[in-house]
Order: structure tokens, then C-alpha cells, then sequence
């Protein structure tokens, strides 16, 4: 997997089902794919003040983030027994209730999806440089900041 | 030496620029960070990381690229 | 949620990848969800002596596998802080590539999900009275085992 | 007394039925499983459970049910 060409992560607004849908779909040439395991992260609705979270709006250094999600798939490709993995993720504005990311990891067997899956979101939390800017109803906003 | 300073996220807000060409003398990213938040003091609350060549670099290493990012905590996902 | 009626688990068939898109598109309106975690069963075209799985047919102890599917969930709600979840499976054919599980779990935050959703299918695997019948493209068959 | 035994799966291919009347007059699971083996000789190669309302019984324990499930093993998702 070493040679792949960095590929680009980011798609513009939300990430729709049909989206999601679809690239299930084409899977279903892979027969030796026993196992799917989605990850999918969507906007929450947070009350602050009595405000409430109406969208985010993310911004990323997207050159250094896509090179950082390369090396967590080739990272996750070592560590775990993968048929294919895929990553999208949002930039732009997505409403509450809509999808900002899309993980998808596949495998013969089941065993290897759980754990793969969690290390690769858990990488994409903590190591690549995605901001989300909280924007409220009343149009003020904060940003937001991983756990 | 002339260095573009990217900034991104809240950073970018408070600078009111995505960039900027500054003269920097120094040689560290400590260096870079103390200069930086004598411009924008209100940089000295934030949790920044310095990158070049798309890599965080570790406070005490060499600027040693002629772009720089400046980045706040992530929160993609 | 200990007084819910027993729900019917299974469908007929394959588990298309529009009815994961409508299930996926439904939590939309559920602002207080941050993280989904969707596992999926896919049927493996398995050899065997040089011959390939081509389908699976799915039989069960029906009123069992969904009282134990029902039991599963009030056991996975009371382990794990989720908002909801859905469990479908496959009975009758279903071809390789196809998928024959869709478990479905939905939280305010991620780290709930990971561990929720890898209970679910590995109860499911253990405990359900569901048994699958691989039919080999000479139509010859052997039974399936879970390991 | 008169039980309505369910076969599933492997049973059922090998019982040749899904669910036939027999007159049992054992007391535990394991005289039934025992009685059944004399009829389906191959049932002694397999890994059954035997249930009763809906719920897999210790094969130590006693049918009280008239009508009962024998299950190989699962094979779901």
C-alpha cells in the first residue's frame, strides 16, 4: 500500500446517504469481504446558553490533513487485516443532524473490523488538522475542540 | 529571514488573516510563538502547534522552512 | 424500555443498501445523536474443494431469534448510554456479495458505540437460533458454523 | 406423553421433517436427546440444544413443555 497516491479526503457540505448507500453498493463485487464496519459522525444540535448548535463549519490545512489521513490508512492497512478502507470528510458547512464523516473499513472476518475501525477514528480525532467552528442560531459562534 | 505564517481556525480569526509575510529572527518555534503573540496577544491562551513541510514540529526544533502553519486543537470528525 | 413490543428482526432476503440509506437518513432528525455505528454482515463466496459459495439460505427458530434478539437489545441499552439501535437479518437466500446483518447503533458520543456495537454482533452470533445453509454453485450445500 | 418436536437446519435435513408428534416417556432433556438418537442415528455426531418456550434448557433439566425446539448449531450473520 506503500506507493498509493495521497488521495483527497474532504468533500464540500455534508455527506449524504445516498453517498453512503452507494459506496456500500459497489462492495458487493468484494466476495471475499465477510464484515463492514461504518463509523459515521453527525453534527449534534448543542445547547449552549440556551443556544443551540444550528451547523458547523469546518476548515482544515488540507494539503497537511490529507497526507495525515495517508498515513493513518497505511498505518491501520499494517496494524489490521483490511480488505479496503475508505475516509470522506466534510468541509464547508453541515447542518445538525447531517454527516461530517464517513469511515468504512472491510474484512473477511469480523474480529479485525471493531478495532479497526475505532483506532482509525480515534487517529483522525486526535492527529489531523480539521477546525469546526460551533455556529449557533442567533449567529454567534465558538470553536470547537476534540475530546 | 521573510516567513509566511498561516494561520487556521480561531487563530486565523484573531489574526484577521488566513496569511501574512512577516520578518522572523529568530530560530526555534518557541522563538516563532513568543514573537507571534507579541502581535496577537491573545495567542498566549491558546494551545497552538507550529508545522512546516505539513509536519508538527516540536517547539524546541529549527524553523527551518520559509512557509509555517499555526494551528489551534483539532476538532475534525 | 422494558415494556417495548418483541419486533419482527428478520426480512426476507437480502438487505439492500437503499434500506441502510433510509435507516441512516431516518436519524437526521435526532440532533442529539453525534456518533453512528453500522456493522454489516456480507456473505462470503467461501471455497471449498474448488467449488465457491454462491448463496446462503437462511432458516431460523423464528418467535426464539426474536424474543433473544429482543433480549440482546434491553441487555445492550442498560451496558451502554445509546440513543438507539436497530438490528435487521436476512432470512431466505442470499446471494455472496450480499449483505445479511445490519446492526445499527447510535449515540450522543463515540466512545459508547465502538464497544455497544461488538457486544450486539457477538451476542447475536452466539445466542440467536439462526442457521445458514451455503450453497455451492453445484448446488451441493454444507451448513455454516459460527466461530 | 405425546410431544411435537421442531427440527432445525442440519436436524431437519436429517430428520427428513420440520416437525413431527412422538410418544416420549423420559423425564430430562438428555432422554429425550438419548430417545431421539435411536431414531436419527446421526443426531449422536451433532452439537443439539434442546429448548422449550422459547429458551435453551440444561439437558439435566426436565421437559415440561409438549412442545419442543431441537437446535444445532447457530449460524446467524
Amino acid at each position: 500500500m506503500m506507493d498509493k497516491k495521497i488521495k483527497n479526503v474532504f468533500r464540500e457540505g455534508a455527506i449524504s446517504s445516498e453517498f453512503i448507500a452507494n459506496s456500500i453498493a459497489k462492495h458487493q463485487v468484494k466476495t471475499n469481504i465477510g464484515a463492514h464496519n461504518i463509523f459515521l459522525g453527525q453534527v449534534r444540535a448543542d445547547e449552549l446558553d440556551g443556544k443551540q448548535v444550528e451547523a458547523i463549519e469546518y476548515t482544515a490545512h488540507v494539503e497537511m490533513a490529507n497526507i495525515t489521513f495517508h498515513e493513518i490508512r497505511e498505518e491501520t492497512f499494517e496494524k489490521f487485516d483490511l480488505t479496503c478502507m475508505h475516509i470522506y470528510h466534510s468541509i464547508g458547512l453541515v447542518s445538525a443532524g447531517e454527516i461530517c464523516l464517513f469511515v468504512f473499513v472491510s474484512s473477511p472476518r469480523r474480529k479485525q473490523v471493531f478495532k479497526a475501525l475505532e483506532f482509525v477514528v480515534e487517529e483522525i480525532k486526535a492527529k489531523v488538522p480539521i477546525f469546526g467552528k460551533e455556529i449557533f442560531e442567533d449567529t454567534t459562534h465558538q470553536w470547537k475542540v476534540n475530546q | 529571514m521573510e516567513l509566511q505564517i498561516k494561520y487556521y481556525g480561531m487563530l486565523a480569526e484573531i489574526s484577521q488573516c488566513d496569511e501574512e509575510l512577516l520578518n522572523f529572527d529568530g530560530t526555534t518555534g518557541a522563538d516563532l510563538l513568543h514573537f507571534l503573540i507579541q502581535k496577537y496577544p491573545s495567542f498566549a491562551t491558546k494551545d497552538i502547534k507550529v508545522a512546516q513541510y505539513n509536519q508538527i514540529i516540536d517547539l524546541g526544533n529549527k524553523i527551518t522552512s520559509s512557509e509555517i502553519a499555526l494551528l489551534p486543537p483539532f476538532s475534525g470528525g
